[in-house]
């Protein structure tokens, strides 16, 4: 029996002391969540989507819940990356846990510009690319579903940084895998698999959308199957970690996607249901490997058996 | 504020689909003002998977905390349905209270409808004489005693039917009560639905009454994480901006929020 | 207050006695169904995929349940045209409510066979042709994802048929406008909108994926809300009928799709959690109109209303 | 078959993890046949939104309906917390059950752990002297005692652990009591794992011994209609061809299974 066993994993130069992280938009900038748990014991923190400039989001309603999930729209509201690395970044740094940043751009400069902004900045250990936010009109998304685009911004990225660079994925597109290689060939570090699902929802006793930008990204347990099976593609066309996301509620649905080839895990929806998610997530990580006797997490990384039975 | 299981020890219907909460948490009666809210998850499972918001109705003796609730869809329905001994997880307390250091000479408190539910919390603690307390209802069947919850306080009644107190909004009786103590320094408190804080907004302006509001709207964290419970902040030139309402409210000055485009 | 509200729906040139139809592999050939309540009262029933050769599926496991959904990997495991023409029609016959039969092809040619096959057959009312099943190793969703191929299978089915051609389009791609004008202008009649998501689940304890094909289709209150912002985008790019298909429960959510702009409604995986759903639903439009003064169940079909509120 | 709302009568505890639920559905009861299933909804919401298959484990008079049900996952945790007067969507009786008209001279009825449940309703049904029923658990706790469920009826009890009864595998037993028999036209009913069903299988082939089993897939319908809850069959020539276990069975011939590819 495993008494100890090595839940640390590896996203190419970022080492992590587990595999779970918070998932850019749940998890606030962190200080939220501070008397709630111990946040050093997370893999890491991924912040709010950040931008050049504050945005102010969009108009309500922003969100609603639907069967085993949530639409959102809250359009990048954030408070700019002068705001970030002011009042959010000091504090975070007193944390010891790695603090991924998620950055959000109107236009491939956009992203350079956000880039370059972190290089060197201490306490920053990896770039999170939103490239596939579904409730900004322009840009995000644009990007996002197109390979070239996607490859185009990761470029600029990359050029511009001197940390991993995390690519997140749409998973609205017709094949997960084209973006994936592009983003890869780019000279992505990692991938971010999956952002939401767009959908929406209609009041019908005032015959209105019950979001006010319309439509919405659908995250929670309800699209977890659809980012399982986006993640196992992902993995099995690319050589970079893939980080699995969507739907995630307890280490059952961690280990889903662990095994399915993601090196780690993020949180979302999750944390709104229960804040010591991640935690329990870890424990329950933990307690698998014991119980199956499995020195190190990084073995069953996509370790799925596809053979037919028998 | 902390997270927790909570045990619950009454669950009781006070009046048709309106339900009074007790349960025990001496840390959250503890640091519970007026106001605040709690975020209850109804059921361990995913159907409803989202938690509840409710505001703390009162505290008792030896940390028991008090939730009024009516019963509106899923989630209540289901919270309705548990009993004495039942487990529930609670988030809180969250968000700004009211300021009850001292809300002026003269304090109206007004609710409409289950928007009474801080506001009983609000008059155990604010615990002074000059209090007028005014409750609007739609029928006299909808009204929620004080007594029925534990709480000493006179209240006047409204109700749009006329079935008991003064025929009419609640906020029309209002108006006639500041008249009578124009001469007094008076502060206003409120909570309530959508059409009586707007009503509460004209009048604040014409008599130059500072009011105070407690505002609902959806909510995914509570914790000012997720940025979904905004409302419009009245601001200068038209440049759009937004409030947090489980941050940076629940409880707003009433001049605060852009009431035409909410 | 309307008392008896009108709530036939026009296909093309299919009259539907209300817009409550059967979703394609979830209400087997119909007379699985037939002690639990009239048939009669549906506004249509749609059939099990139907090939030119009978198929006998995936291998086990097919099904495996979802938050609020379900996945399954059947395969088209149907009895082949001429099983359906001898054992299965005749007795649908006798029913007085439209029967759509699905079709499924191997290639544009068996489309354009299966359509042939229809001919002149009395007692089926239109072809929905399924060109979006993400089950099966060739043939369907190749087609499906790719406009050019959509619209040349629309062609040959309309081309081999006399009845009203409805075509059935996958969610799985980065713009089902793009397909839903393609098809179109193919010459469809109507478009059923959404077949379902593919998604998968893993065991964590055999490390094998859930269903012996791997992946399956997710479907049920899980995917409303994207099927119900497909149904809208795709309602707004074309002209002909849309039909909203994707997590309907209850009328509540069947009166979301048609404010949303679908013309008519399918009910799936509900039949397997309440049998009598779709009677229920019809009941509930029904009250809805009375409720709401709606004297034509046609005035609700795209009435969200979208203009900012204030 | 119908699909309808019944009233639980009881449901209770019978051993750690075992229930039985005992409601009242005249129609359902007149119409099942021992090996047939019903379909339950555990709850109205979607968290779980597929119905559950359970066999029916035996009918009382006025039209009470028994099932013997085993904790093992969401669904069964939340039919254990129903009580007395809940109500409960059931659907059935489905599928072809044991055909009871004339099973041969003497009859093994061979269960293992919660499989014994349909067998209970079939040795009620068989009602015949030449029965033998013989039931397998891991431990003597695990032991579902005929009396508890209200039926008359000797069991040799095996135990993997031999913690009561025969030290070993109930097939194992069951091979020790054919032989006894040998002399007499033997058939076998059995219900249980699937690793005991294939050692069935090689006894009845071993000893040519008709058998029947009774096999569980997931199943979304249990109606014929979605196809999910396929087996493979035993066809000639390596050709594959499935059977659906809610309609051609649950209840099949031994040798219509491939055991190889299931
Ligand atoms: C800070 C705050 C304090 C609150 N305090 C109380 C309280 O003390 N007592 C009480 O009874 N209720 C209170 N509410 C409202 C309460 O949260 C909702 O009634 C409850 O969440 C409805 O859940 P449900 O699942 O029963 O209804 P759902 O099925 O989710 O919805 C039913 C109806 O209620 C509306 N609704 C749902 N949630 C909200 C919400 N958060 N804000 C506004 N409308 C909503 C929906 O639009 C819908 O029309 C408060 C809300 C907030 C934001
Ligand atoms: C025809 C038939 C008759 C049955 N009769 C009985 C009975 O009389 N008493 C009884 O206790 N159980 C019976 N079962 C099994 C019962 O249906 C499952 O145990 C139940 O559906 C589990 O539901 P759950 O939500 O608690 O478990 P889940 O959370 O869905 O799953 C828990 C575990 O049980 C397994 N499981 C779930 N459903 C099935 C299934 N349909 N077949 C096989 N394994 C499954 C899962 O793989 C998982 O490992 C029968 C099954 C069938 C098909
Ligand atoms: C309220 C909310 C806000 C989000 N904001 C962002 C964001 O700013 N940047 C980003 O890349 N993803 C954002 N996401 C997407 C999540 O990070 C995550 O990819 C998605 O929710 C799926 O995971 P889940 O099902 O665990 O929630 C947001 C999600 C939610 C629910
Ligand atoms: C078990 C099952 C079998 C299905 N078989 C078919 C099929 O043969 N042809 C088809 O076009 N769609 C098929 N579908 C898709 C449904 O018709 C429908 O588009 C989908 O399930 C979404 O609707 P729902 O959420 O109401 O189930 C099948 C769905 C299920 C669940
Ligand atoms: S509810 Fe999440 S920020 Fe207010
Ligand atoms: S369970 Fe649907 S066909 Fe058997």
């Amino acid at each position: 029996m495993t008494i100890n066993p090595d839940i640390s994993v590896l996203l190419s130069s970022l080492e992590l002391k587990n595999p779970v992280m918070t998932a850019s938009g749940t998890f606030g900038y962190g200080k939220e969540f501070e008397t709630l748990f111990d946040l050093n014991r997370l893999g890491a923190i991924v912040v709010k989507g950040i931008s050049l400039k504050p945005m102010k989001g969009n108009p309500p309603p922003r969100i609603v819940e639907t069967p085993a999930g949530m639409l959102n729209a809250i359009g990048l509201a954030n408070i700019g990356i002068e705001g970030f690395l002011k009042d959010k970044l000091p504090w975070l740094n007193t944390l010891n846990t790695e603090v991924i940043v998620n950055i959000y751009g109107h236009s491939i400069n956009e992203y350079g510009e956000l880039a370059s902004a972190f290089k060197g900045v201490k306490g920053v250990s990896a770039i999170e690319v939103n490239i596939s936010c579904p409730n900004v009109d322009k840009g995000g998304l644009v990007f996002g579903k197109d390979p070239e685009m996607s490859g185009r911004v990761t470029e600029t990225v990359v050029k511009n940084t001197d940390k991993p660079v995390i690519v997140k994925l749409t998973p609205n597109v017709s094949d997960i895998t084209q973006l994936a290689k592009a983003v890869e060939q780019a000279g992505a570090h990692a991938l971010s698999v999956i952002n939401t699902l767009t959908g929406m929802a209609v009041d019908i006793n005032t015959r209105r959308p019950r979001l006010g930008n319309i439509s919405g990204g659908l995250s929670g347990p309800a699209i977890k199957p659809v980012a399982l099976y986006m993640v196992y593609q992902t993995a099995r066309a690319v050589k970079i970690p893939v980080i699995g996301i969507g739907g995630i509620l307890n280490a059952h649905d961690a280990l889903e996607f662990m095994i399915a080839g993601a090196s780690a895990v993020q949180v979302g929806t999750a944390n709104f249901i229960n804040p010591r998610a991640t935690i329990e997530i870890i424990e329950g990580i933990g307690n698998y490997c014991i119980e199956k006797g499995i020195n190190k997490i990084k073995d069953i990384v996509g370790s799925l058996i596809t053979a037919r039975q028998g | 504020m902390i997270e927790t299981y909570v045990k619950i020890l009454s669950n009781t219907c006070i009046t048709p689909g309106i339900f009074l909460l007790r349960f025990s948490s001496p840390g959250l009666a503890a640091e519970a003002k007026p106001g605040q809210f709690i975020m209850v998850r109804v059921n361990d499972g995913i159907d409803p998977c989202l938690r509840r918001p409710f505001s703390i109705s009162g505290t008792e003796e030896e940390g028991v905390v008090r939730v009024l609730y009516k019963v509106v869809g899923k989630g209540t329905e289901i919270l309705s349905n548990k009993r004495a001994g039942d487990r529930l997880s609670v988030l809180g307390p969250l968000g700004k209270g009211f300021d009850i250091t001292d809300p002026g000479q003269h304090l109206f408190i007004v609710a409409g409808g289950i928007g009474i539910a801080p506001m009983f919390f609000l008059s155990q603690a604010v615990n002074k004489k000059a209090v007028t307390f005014l409750a609007g209802f739609r029928r006299s069947d909808e009204i929620m005693d004080p007594a029925s919850v534990g709480i000493k306080q006179d209240i006047s009644i409204a109700t749009d039917d006329g079935s008991m107190g003064y025929h009419g909004r609640v906020t029309d009786l209002l108006e006639q009560e500041i008249i009578k103590q124009r001469d007094n320094a008076i502060a206003i408190y409120a909570c309530g639905p959508l059409p009586m804080l707007k009503a509460l907004s004209s009048i604040s302006n014409k008599y130059r009454i500072p009011c105070k509001v407690s505002m609902e709207t959806f909510m995914a964290c509570g914790l000012g994480a997720c940025q979904g419970c905004v409302v419009r902040s009245a601001s200068a030139l038209d440049q759009i901006s937004y409030y947090h309402v489980c941050k940076d409210g629940p409880v707003f000055d009433i001049n605060e929020i852009d009431w035409d485009n909410i």
